[in-house]
């Protein structure tokens, strides 16, 4: 891109931060808009799509089903396999090539780790939960958008869940944290902090961070991420009350 | 990867439906109530990618594609010196199915993006002359990435429409000549210029007991007898590809003239949808 | 290569077209002279050399066999393999590099289905029959010649087939309709139609097309076309019956 | 390769050594006989390779890495025309342990690669600025490329000490312009310029029936109920990585703030290894 | 792909045919008639592929091979600025044998291929300064392709004889230069200078029951001891490449010497070969 | 690399040559210190380190142990897998790329063919023994240090042979025959020839050549290498003897 025009940019992202101010005009512990929705995707068992303001992910659950190759296959417990893909088209600027890169290959693998302390994998032994991920529209938070979706997905398809996991970013621009970052925010900020939350119980079960943070400001991050994400929480249970309180039924215990 | 192309396993379908989707279409009918040659429910979301230079999403029943338009700068083939140029992908992401896999695009997502790609450039939609920057030097290439979010049967003929969409809908990032380099503004846009009068279209049809039938649900692709698939503009044949099984003469003589017949219409639904201006965003 | 040459050739080519006439002297139904060649590799269960001009491509058989992996194997029939490759000789200028690129993963596709009707698979269930081709020379019509060889070659294996695969190309030039295309009418016509027939039954079994054509002119190819693979299936029975009466006794049927 | 994560076949450990290293916890103590917050032996071996621009090898208990670096120019991202990059690759090769096959990097691998280039990039560690030899032409690539030798546990903190190790020690090959091309002169070295006060360090905890202990061994990790890498730069956190488990909010507010504290330790026994200017050579 | 070298599962030979034919090389004989030092019949076509630049087919009693010759330009390598370069690769198509998948060359191809290329590199064959088109800036490239279409032993002797021959027929074409950049004019053809009278052959014995045998064919290569193959030019050993099995040194100093002596007449049965200029066309 | 400074060293080198001295002041059968130690890895059933002068290498075995995928297994002995790899940063000059080269894979294969012939594979059937070769730092001679290194990590672990492997490689540079190439010798040198010898029985297993010898030069190559390769032996047996007496019993049948 335009080198001089980016720059013109980060200073204003910047100097808005110094005065406590956002370029898109949110206060700093304000979302995006959410939208949220399940049951998107008929061929799927379960299925959802999330928006978190111009970032728009969908995500489909498979199983539990058989596993192939049978090797993988655990006696005691269901494996889960997480699939994160960005589609060519979902990105600003270059296209992106669908090949996975090495970001997407540990956002797989992050996500994963995020929802295995909630799925109840030891009642399915010998099985696998699939999760596939595409993000169709990037405007940064899409790994904690993904994990919205993936949760939402699963509940969709009636897997027992011992709670709901959320994801929210935060971000920190000349010492102003803010919750859920766009594109703009994460490239001229001077942090990310991605944060995925087991909401009932308060239980982080994703976090990541670059960028500098003090301890303080650590502690401030995840606190006003888990404002965000029970705020999410709530929109995420009207949705599957709606039509899926029989199929949730893991929420209830 | 080996280029080696192997009897696909069939998809497990009851004895007992398999028969009476046959049944059904030898009564003249369809289990989904439709004609013979009547396509599912059309619906187009024209450029609800904000990202992309052009997109769409098209549902045809349950059959949900959407394509994506990304544009960059490359050099013109030396036998083309004044042309752009286009780049057809197509992927089944595993959410599509549960049959599908992760993996680079098999077979069957690389002869769709290709025969896609054909049926665009034989049609004179796309002027490729407007995509050169500097003859020889500098040229638009068109990305159209096609993804394939929930697979019901007749992907190509989706996937042809939302890329027909996008590309309808595209609009190309201006591009500057500085210091000898030619570079995109993405901010400064301007239109690329297609032919609507010769929007391609491709139309599939398979034969079960000796019907043809248009617009296949996965269901009816599994059961029937052969496939094949006509690229169509403007009332020229574009793109022929055949697919399984054998089709005698006769078979495709009346598949050509009705592929002629039914492309009318189509081009009519698609345009009509492509044209309405309105607010979109994803949604599926 | 020189734009300039490369351009006298197209204007010539199609400048003769006009008149009805071909650049290589041929009549617009003629197709250029055959050469057929079966048992040609020692290894092979079954092989053939396939000449149409100066394309030529050598195909062998393989199988029935024990198919591996296992999963892929098939309960109640055979599976086809079928793998079409250009040896990076084979094209005039550059070299072609020897990974499959995504026209030849096409092709081999379309040339299994084009022999998958006319395989006695069922008789064989849980193996694998295997077609290799190797084009050692590309003159334009490459990949029906393959599948006429690969018919001679399933034949000299002995494999049952209810019919012999031949294929021919059709093309157009300036609205001249020419049979079994060279690479330069490949290159500067107007459209390539591949077309493969079950000769005895009349049966298309590959058909592909680009270009523009009315349905008058498909019409008018494929029965161009039908002409040709009559005189080349002519000479496959030939070729056959001389050493290999035996063994396609399936021809018979 | 499809970037598919799979949930990992845990490595067989007896159930009885499984509760026996969990009771050891419990009662405050460790399996080999370590507080909860204490790092296994350090042992830093700086500039041992010759053929590397700099390199380390790490021993932490049992587990080995080497670090080697090496220069080559590129052409400077165009968001960051004055800055040099670093490149860094990890490779856990089948002779490290018993579970590994050879392949490319696998997610656990690039997964610490990441971590470990997220670390040294946000610590101010490295003077990018003073890797570009041309603006928006030339700059230096670092490349740190890390092999793990013997795993036994938390490599990911190792990798990380190597990678600063074989940093600090990293001369770079004297860069000039020939003809409008960068040549490197690999017989004359300058310094990399770091900033050891910024020393970056990663530190490993994992949660077993709620104690938290560092640098794990790898029957450790594979009892733990969860674990967390933090990378720590002057007292500032300057990454963080949940992997296995969950951890409540009071966890990682203790987790944070017993990092900062262990990290200026860390960081002595590491200045101290790497300052030692002894003649070293490759030993393990 | 991994560099993983593993044992390889025999052929499957019949304990009886296996046992047969070691006790006709005892007997000083072998299964097809030939003496321990006589090479099958041996069967040269020179350029029958009009596509490339230069081509031969040779059979090997049933061994066929392919190779053929193209040319490209490319950057001379910095350390010799006035020579082109020689690509050998060598590929077994699964038509070759009922033993090959399709695939990625394996280790026994990359072997063969680089053995080849040693052996002609190596002998002076080529002029490799010839092959220089502007010092530094441009050279020729030759590829040289090998395909095995018949694989029934001593692949590795077919190939070689098949490159060199497929070499000592090449004509390049024409290189100019326009506009600073090199082009090849593909109808123009000058002759590639090869010196015959170093034309490189290998020579490949294995050690059966004590006794050395030259050009084995599949079977004699399964029931062998060992294998090692010489490269010969003029005289001097270009090559070597001991691959199964193990020699005593006193084998060695006779395979060496027995070498050279096959050497001359093998070059006069090759050159006689391909020197006749008769018409060819692709046969096998 | 600058043209003309490798143009001086390689006149330099070859002048010495005709002097029958070497660029390093070694005599022309004369071996660079070699360093052994096993043991080196404690995950692994045998390991050692290997430097000849500056090149390092480092091997580890596992096994015999079961085979993945099962059918490469053998009914009637272990197989053998060998991988030689170079690290990205063993080489001079530019990093080199970690993805396995053809020369790597030619290497692997030779290496695991020098060792095959002393292994007493038929003890252990349907297992795999695991020879695992890393070069940590390359100063020529890479493949044959590699050998010794893979010997003694398969006596450190047990592995029943019937000899000891000892790689060593001869060159030749203006008419004189040297032993034990450095890097420099290896790239303007005339030819390299690099051989392992079963060093009790005289047998090679290892033999590749390059450049150009007569006849007699191979004679008197293979006897200089004979020479170094017993005396590289005898300092194997005096580090395997140290700790390993019991282990090594195959060596003393």
């Amino acid at each position: 891109m335009i080198a001089q025009q980016s720059e013109d940019l980060r200073r204003i992202v910047r100097e808005l931060a110094r005065e406590g101010k956002r370029f898109d005009g949110r206060a700093p512990d304000q979302h995006r808009p959410v939208r949220l929705e399940v049951g998107v995707l008929s061929n799927a068992d379960g299925s959802a799509l999330v928006a978190y303001g111009d970032t728009v992910v969908v995500a489909a659950v498979y199983g539990p089903r058989e596993v192939h190759p049978r090797h993988l296959a655990l006696p005691d417990r269901a494996i889960l396999r997480v699939r994160y893909h960005m589609a060519p088209f979902s990105t600003p600027d270059e296209r992106k090539r669908p090949e996975p890169t090495r970001r997407e290959i540990e956002i797989s693998k992050v996500i994963r780790e995020a929802l295995e302390p909630v799925v109840l994998l030891e009642q399915f032994p010998r099985t696998s939960i699939d999760v596939f991920i595409e993000v169709l529209q990037a405007d940064g938070s899409t790994r904690v958008a993904s994990i919205t979706a993936a949760s939402l997905a699963l509940a969709d398809a009636g897997v027992p869940m011992r709670d709901l996991v959320v994801g929210v970013s935060v971000g920190k621009i000349e010492n102003l944290i803010i919750v859920d970052l766009n594109r703009v925010e994460d490239g001229y900020g001077d942090g990310d902090m991605p944060i995925a939350f087991m909401c009932r119980r308060g239980l982080i079960t994703l976090l990541q961070a670059d960028g500098q943070w003090s301890p303080d400001e650590v502690r401030q991050a995840i606190d006003m991420a888990y404002r965000a994400a029970g705020d999410i929480y709530r929109q995420m249970r009207d949705v599957l009350k709606g039509k899926y309180i029989e199929s949730v039924r893991a929420l209830s215990q | 990867m080996s280029n080696l192309s192997i009897t696909q396993q069939p998809e497990i379908l009851p004895q007992l439906r398999r028969e009476s989707i046959r049944r059904i279409v030898e009564q003249g009918q369809r289990a989904d109530g439709r004609a013979h040659l009547e396509f599912r429910n059309i619906d187009i979301i024209v450029n609800p990618v904000k990202t992309a230079d052009g997109s769409a999403i098209v549902k045809l029943g349950n059959t949900v594609v959407i394509a994506g338009v990304k544009t960059s700068i490359g050099v013109p083939y030396p036998d083309t010196p004044d042309e752009g140029a286009l780049i057809v992908n197509l992927e089944t992401p595993p959410l599509a199915s549960p049959e599908i896999e992760p993996g680079p695009p098999d077979e069957n997502a690389i002869e769709i993006a290709r025969v896609v790609d054909r049926t665009i450039r034989h049609s004179g939609f796309i002027d490729f002359k407007s995509l050169c920057i500097v003859p020889g030097k500098y040229a638009y290439i068109l990305w159209v990435d096609i993804y394939v979010l929930n697979h019901d049967g007749n992907v190509i003929d989706a996937a042809c429409m939302a890329a027909v969409s996008a590309l309808s809908a595209t609009k190309l990032p201006k591009a500057i000549i500085e210091q000898d380099q030619a570079k995109l503004i993405r901010d400064e846009k301007i239109e690329l210029k297609v032919d609507k009068s010769k929007l391609p279209l491709t139309i599939t049809f398979i034969k079960v007991c000796n019907s043809l039938l248009v617009d296949p649900t996965l269901e009816e692709e599994n059961v029937s007898d052969a496939k094949i698939t006509i690229g169509v503009s403007e009332g020229k044949i574009v793109s022929i590809q055949k697919t399984t099984g054998a089709f005698d003469r006769d078979d495709i003589v009346s598949i050509i003239s009705k592929s002629v017949e039914l492309y009318s219409k189509l081009r009519d639904v698609v345009l009509s949808k492509i044209s309405s201006e309105s607010y979109s965003y994803i949604r599926i």
